[in-house]
């Protein structure tokens, strides 16, 4: 099996990984960088659990090749935060409890800011249609909805200018 | 996934020597949303595959003769994002960004979808109602063949082995023209067409229908042009006896299997349901 | 007030929504779930499926696996002790370790397809996969049998040659696929059919369904070469993953340390073992830590599923609607092995209802499916799925608004249940008129749509916790709960010792601690972790105070009765004394000099857990050309107790609601001729997704809380999945002008229904 | 004397079809002795696999809890949860 070198940038950092042909992004993701953030729920592209955003397109991580990634730009869940600073979608998900056990989160998150960083002010159907590709257990997607909706508004408050 | 070797050519050139070089052991890749999760479930075992995605023309929407030429690589986010092109052709482009989730848009294709042959894909009866046709590049050079043409089965297609699709090619669109593409799927979203079906029609300045194709999904081995059923609206206004026999028509192309996704029965019923309203969308569309 | 019960009044952290403690770990990707640890020489373990619905296995070649470079090991239930007998506490029964053994691995006979048969280590993912081709097993297949009136008759294929239906008298003399025949009943129903002015009857039926947990089951093991091991899992109980490996593989339990991963949901299905014996054994027997993540396909055909359900149900009412007499059938599918939640079906059907006469049947039925697991309220939501449409079809026939005639029957305190408790603390009038006087029953149903009531239980249960409290040096506190948290219970436990030892949220951290660092526990299951974990959580606090006050006692040289525990700070009310009052900090800072460390932990044995009520009302349509339904607007309402993180618990209601609403609707375990499932996968099992459900507005009842908790909470987790199957089947069945009896609703089915 | 009753059919197979019986106890403890000694296995099988109502309300695993001279028991099938 023949496995080649992958250059890319994850989370803003040059990363260099040893990926094998058939491996998938996910999979170099967790197993080779450890970034074990991004989950996997089904390895089908069905749950979104493994949501990153590769080049600005959300991807599940699962349906991606992992030699693929050569010369991409990757955001992960680990990335989200800025130096520590929880990202406003991660405040209002820990505000509005929109997470019970936790493990969709991640790529909720991912999925949620892909959608916000196109559209700054989407309605609940918007947002409910954009996470369809989310699967969450927990909640029944109410908090989540309203997270990220909330999320939104405290965005476009902090871009208006002062 | 042992043993799998991953090529990236920069060239269709490169691809078409790649994929005879692997002597049927190759599989070519666009978008993957439909490989990865064959290969993981052990129904596909490629030793070599073949990304398309860095090939210049297999990528990107371009204007051309009036028409519309879409590299079959292209993610149904970027079809979606081409605001002519979705106005020149919404039920085209409906039906490309109704193929998964949003995760799955970002990377599915309409090529991929039309070479993964399934008889539920989302983007094919949109494309065979559009009359798209497929720009095919092989050992002997390109050639062009009807979307209709190209599913043989489930999993099928006409295409030889070392023939790669390289585009889609949407043909000048006359005024008062348009398209719509509805499924049926028990969910909202997630789901595989339970049916689905793609209408395109021309009206002209009175109202009157002059041309028209209607395709269905998922109602037998391979998406289906129903032509009988577009010969029903044409010199019509789409009243109710017209779209009674559109239906007839419809139906009477139907023959589908029942499975975990739905009844041959309901199956056949749902496609008039739908092969109407999609045409009242269409007919709405090209009005506006 | 000093320091005791606290009750409902001046409560400063309960009933507040601060943020839980392990929030940022999971919104940041650092918590570590199952599949997340990794050790050093770890080896990638895979589990051999079996291809059949129901085979003799005449042998096991693993020869050529073994010979696969990087293979380490290669197990099959020859590695289990065979004597694996006596039983373990779990889930919604007791499981004979016998069968849970063979659910693991199977022996001698492979009894549904995705039936473990053998498993192999290996260094490599790659190098695990090709081994398990090469493991060659033999099999004889048999005929199968997949549906509970199937398995029931006569010439069924009999899964165990051994199991003869306990229950009845005399014992049978064949053996059957009936495990079990439990009767329940009271009154003379025969006479309250005669006497009814009213009768209801009707046949219903439910598909198996999965938990549908989005982290598939995940564990590391590793065998020290004394014997001693140590197993990461996501388990519901780590306790319970012990003590079960430990019989599964004729250990010492003091011999197996279970460090509980983050969970990433179970609701039931992860209160059994499936990969952990498996795993240490192999790691037995290579050395090597071994970890074993399953697919999802793997997911679907081997763990969970709930019992799909076959029923009738019977009422007799008077002309005005009061319910006398009952009769009900319950056949549930046990799966594989017997052991289906049917008895706690019968035991919850009527729970709402105070119903005189009542004739209960219920039948434990195995077949050629995956074995059960427990699921969120185990064997309620069909029972009541029956009942309530029953209910339903009562409030028609009478003409009467369905809230109306569940109050005029529903119970009150004081009513006896037909399993022997007495209604205590029950809230079910005020949850009932909650719903009627809520915005959503105000607002008139919308043109084309239909709206559907019901009503559910669960009896929450108590049990063995233990929990320990430790104040740290700087005055901070750290609580340790023995119970994995699924869903936020770290936030609770650490509120009710907040609020216990009057200090702020953000002074106490919580922490789940594994089975060498706390006292026994029982599972995160059965509603029970906030009422019995948080009781001994309360206690250990209540001990600190007193500790506290002891100390500060102490420090003044008065007596300890003249001290006080307000705020977190410790005041003299002698007036004799002129002190200064003593924080937490500064007594623990201190606290070498008062008798050392400052820590207590409690275990104990918690009764007096409340029944729980729920509420649901739901508004939909339908697309009358497609039988598609669309649910509109939902709300549920419940009977709390009290809701110590009422965020947490309102999440409770509305994820429970929408598991109901993907039951009513769409989810079901689809098989073929073959036997074999056809639907293996979240594409084709069709959970909802967040554009399938609207906005779930919740009421939270808090009027009766449950005098037995210092709070007064009650389990709340369980029953919100109770009434939901019923109030999307009721507005349906109103829509389609008939009585929908079989679940899912599924556009085609209802579409058919339509046409007749 | 305290009255024992049960909803379980399953009673039957260890006291050959007898569902109610009076019986001497004052604790739980009390109580499975003497079940075991009347009806063999029954006091086993219902310490491990059943729960009590006493005067109606549900006892798990409590051996200690009391039994009143006219309490009514009631044998249940142990509940557990998801």
């Amino acid at each position: 099996m023949s496995r080649m070198v992958v250059n890319a940038t994850v989370n803003g950092e040059p990363v260099e990984f040893l990926a094998g042909g058939g491996q998938s992004l996910l999979d170099a993701l967790r197993d080779e960088l450890r970034l074990t953030g991004s989950k996997e729920g089904c390895g089908t592209g069905d749950c979104g659990a493994c949501s990153v955003i590769v080049d600005g397109r959300l991807v599940c991580a699962c349906l991606m090749l992992a030699p693929e990634a050569e010369g991409t730009r990757i955001e992960t869940i680990e990335g989200l935060a800025d130096n520590g600073h929880l990202h406003p979608l991660q405040h209002q998900f820990l505000e509005q409890a929109a997470l019970q056990c936790g493990f969709c989160t991640p790529g909720l998150l991912m999925a949620s800011k892909a959608l916000l960083d196109r559209n700054a002010d989407p309605t609940e159907s918007e947002v409910r249609y954009w996470l369809a590709g989310n699967m969450c257990r927990c909640t029944g997607y109410d908090k989540v909805v309203r997270a990220v909706m909330d999320a939104a508004a405290d965005l476009r408050q902090a871009e208006k200018p002062r | 996934m042992s043993g799998v070797d991953y090529l990236a050519p920069a060239s269709v050139a490169d691809a078409v020597s790649a994929l005879r070089a692997s002597a049927g052991s190759a599989r070519l890749m666009a978008g993957g949303t439909d490989l990865l999760v064959q290969m993981r479930g052990g129904r596909a075992k490629p030793e070599v595959v073949i990304d398309l995605k860095r090939i210049p023309g297999l990528m990107g929407i371009r204007g051309e003769g009036g028409g519309f030429v879409i590299g079959a690589a292209t993610s149904g986010a970027a079809l979606g994002e081409h605001e002519a092109l979705k106005a020149a052709w919404p039920g085209v482009i409906e039906a490309a960004n109704l193929i998964g989730s949003t995760q799955v848009q970002g990377r599915a294709s309409l090529g991929g979808n039309l070479c993964n042959a399934s008889p539920a894909a989302d983007g094919v009866p949109a494309l065979i109602a559009a009359g798209a046709v497929c720009i095919i590049e092989g050992p002997a050079g390109a050639r062009e063949v009807q979307v209709e043409k190209v599913q043989a089965g489930p999993g099928k297609t006409t295409l030889a082995a070392d023939e790669i699709l390289l585009a889609f090619r949407l043909p000048p669109r006359p005024a008062r023209s348009s398209d719509a593409y509805l499924r049926l799927i028990p969910r909202t979203e997630m789901d595989i067409a339970v049916v689905g079906v793609g209408v395109s029609l021309t009206l002209d300045a009175g109202g009157v229908c002059n041309a028209a194709r209607v395709s269905v999904g998922a109602v037998a081995p391979t998406c289906l042009l129903v032509e009988a059923a577009g010969v029903a609206l044409v010199g019509t206004t789409l009243d109710d006896a017209a779209l009674a026999k559109m239906e007839a028509a419809v139906s009477a192309a139907c023959r589908p299997i029942s499975d975990k996704r739905g009844t041959a029965e309901y199956r056949t019923k749902v496609a008039c349901v739908l092969a109407r309203r999609a045409a009242l969308i269409a007919k709405d569309r090209a009005n506006a | 007030m000093s320091d005791g019960n606290q009750g409902g009044v001046n409560l400063k952290v309960v009933g507040q929504r601060p943020i839980r403690p392990d929030g940022v770990d999971k919104v940041t990707g650092r918590a570590q779930f199952g599949a997340d640890f990794h050790l050093p020489g770890m080896l990638t373990g895979r589990i051999k499926r079996s291809p059949h619905a129901h085979a003799r296995v005449v042998s096991i070649d693993t020869r050529a696996a073994e010979k696969l470079p990087g293979v380490k090991a290669i197990v099959t239930s020859a590695d289990f002790d065979a004597g694996a007998a006596g039983e373990v506490e779990a889930g919604e029964s007791h499981a004979a370790m016998k069968e849970v053994a063979a659910n693991c691995l199977a022996h001698g006979k492979v009894l549904y397809q995705g039936h473990a048969v053998a498993a192999v280590a290996a260094t490599q993912p790659e190098i695990a996969a090709e081994a398990l081709d090469l493991i060659e097993v033999t099999y004889e297949v048999l005929p199968h049998v997949i549906d509970v009136e199937a398995a029931m008759a006569a010439d069924a294929p009999v899964l165990h040659d051994d199991m003869y239906t306990k229950g009845v008298t005399p014992k049978p003399g064949k053996a059957s696929n009936v495990a079990a025949k439990h009767v329940m009943g009271r009154g003379d129903v025969a006479a309250a059919f005669k006497a009814a002015g009213v009768i209801v009857e009707g046949s219903y039926e439910t598909a198996a369904v999965h938990q549908g947990y989005i982290e598939p089951h995940a564990c590391v093991a590793s065998w020290g070469a004394d014997g001693q091991s140590t197993i990461w899992c996501s388990s519901q109980g780590q306790f319970l993953v012990r003590a079960m490996v430990a019989k599964i593989l004729n250990m010492p339990l003091s011999d197996i340390k279970v460090i509980p991963a983050e969970i990433g949901g179970g609701f039931g299905g992860k209160t059994t073992v499936y990969l952990e014996p498996v795993a240490l054994a192999l790691s037995r027997k290579c050395g090597r830590p071994v970890k074993i993540v399953m697919s999802r396909e793997e997911v679907f055909l081997a763990s969970g599923p709930t019992s799909g359900a076959v029923m009738d149900v019977r009422l007799a009412a008077t002309k005005d609607g009061k319910i006398t007499g009952a009769e009900m059938t319950l056949k549930y599918q046990a799966g594989a092995f017997q052991g289906s939640p049917v008895n706690l079906g019968l035991m919850t059907a009527f729970a709402c209802y105070d119903v005189e006469s009542l004739a209960l049947t219920g039948y434990d039925v195995v077949s050629n499916r995956p074995k059960v697991a427990a699921y969120r309220a185990p064997g309620a939501p069909m029972a009541a799925f029956a009942v309530e449409s029953a209910i339903d079809d009562l409030a028609l026939k009478l003409g009467m608004d369905p809230i109306d005639l569940r109050l005029l029957n529903a119970v009150r305190d004081g009513a006896k249940t037909v399993y022997g408790a007495t209604v205590r603390c029950c809230a079910l009038v005020e949850t009932l008129e909650a719903i009627k006087a809520s915005p959503h029953y105000q607002t008139p149903v919308g043109k084309g749509q239909a709206r559907g009531v019901a009503a559910g239980f669960w009896f929450n249960v108590g049990g063995e916790s233990s929990a320990a409290v430790h104040v740290d040096e700087d005055g901070g506190v750290t609580v340790v709960s023995s119970n994995p948290d699924i869903g936020g219970s770290r936030a609770s436990m650490a509120m009710m010792a907040a609020e216990r030892l009057g200090l702020p949220i953000e002074r106490v951290r919580c922490t789940v601690a594994d089975t060498t660092s706390i006292g026994y526990s029982g599972s995160t299951g059965g509603s029970r972790v906030t009422f019995a974990t948080g009781m001994a959580v309360v206690e250990a606090a209540q001990k600190i105070v007193a500790d506290l006050k002891r100390r500060a006692a102490q420090t003044w040289e008065c007596d300890i009765a003249m001290v006080e525990w307000k705020d977190g700070v410790a005041t003299c009310i002698d007036p004799a004394k002129d002190v200064k009052p003593l924080s937490m900090k500064a007594i623990a800072g201190k606290s070498a000099k008062t008798g050392g460390p400052i820590a207590a932990e409690v275990s104990l044995n918690a009764q007096g857990a409340a029944a729980g009520f729920g509420v649901h009302v739901c508004d939909l349509e339908i697309d009358p050309e497609t039988g598609r339904t669309t649910v509109v607007r939902y709300t549920a309402a419940q009977d709390v107790g009290r809701a110590i993180h009422p965020a947490y618990v309102e999440g409770q209601l509305q994820g429970g609601a929408a598991q109901g609403i993907g039951w009513a609707l769409n989810e079901e375990y689809v098989y073929g001729k073959s036997g074999l499932l056809e639907n293996a996968s979240f594409l084709d099992y069709r959970m909802p997704v967040a554009s399938d459900l609207p906005m779930i507005d919740t009421i939270l009842i808090e009027t009766k809380p449950n005098p037995r908790h210092p709070f007064g909470a009650k389990g709340v987790g369980e029953v919100p999945i109770v009434p939901p199957l019923a109030a999307v089947s009721n507005a349906v069945s109103r829509i389609v002008g008939r009585r929908m009896t079989s679940l899912p609703m599924s556009p085609a089915k209802v579409l058919a229904e339509m046409a007749k | 004397m305290p009255r024992v009753t049960s909803i379980s059919g399953r009673i039957a197979d260890f006291t050959g079809g007898v569902s109610a019986f009076q019986v001497e106890a004052r604790t739980v403890r009390a109580l499975m002795r003497e079940l075991e000694g009347r009806f063999p296995g029954l006091g086993d099988f219902v310490e491990d696999q059943m729960a009590l109502a006493i005067d109606g309300e549900i006892f798990q695993d409590a051996l200690g809890a009391e039994i009143g001279a006219d309490s009514e028991i009631v044998l249940i099938p142990k509940i557990a949860g998801g």
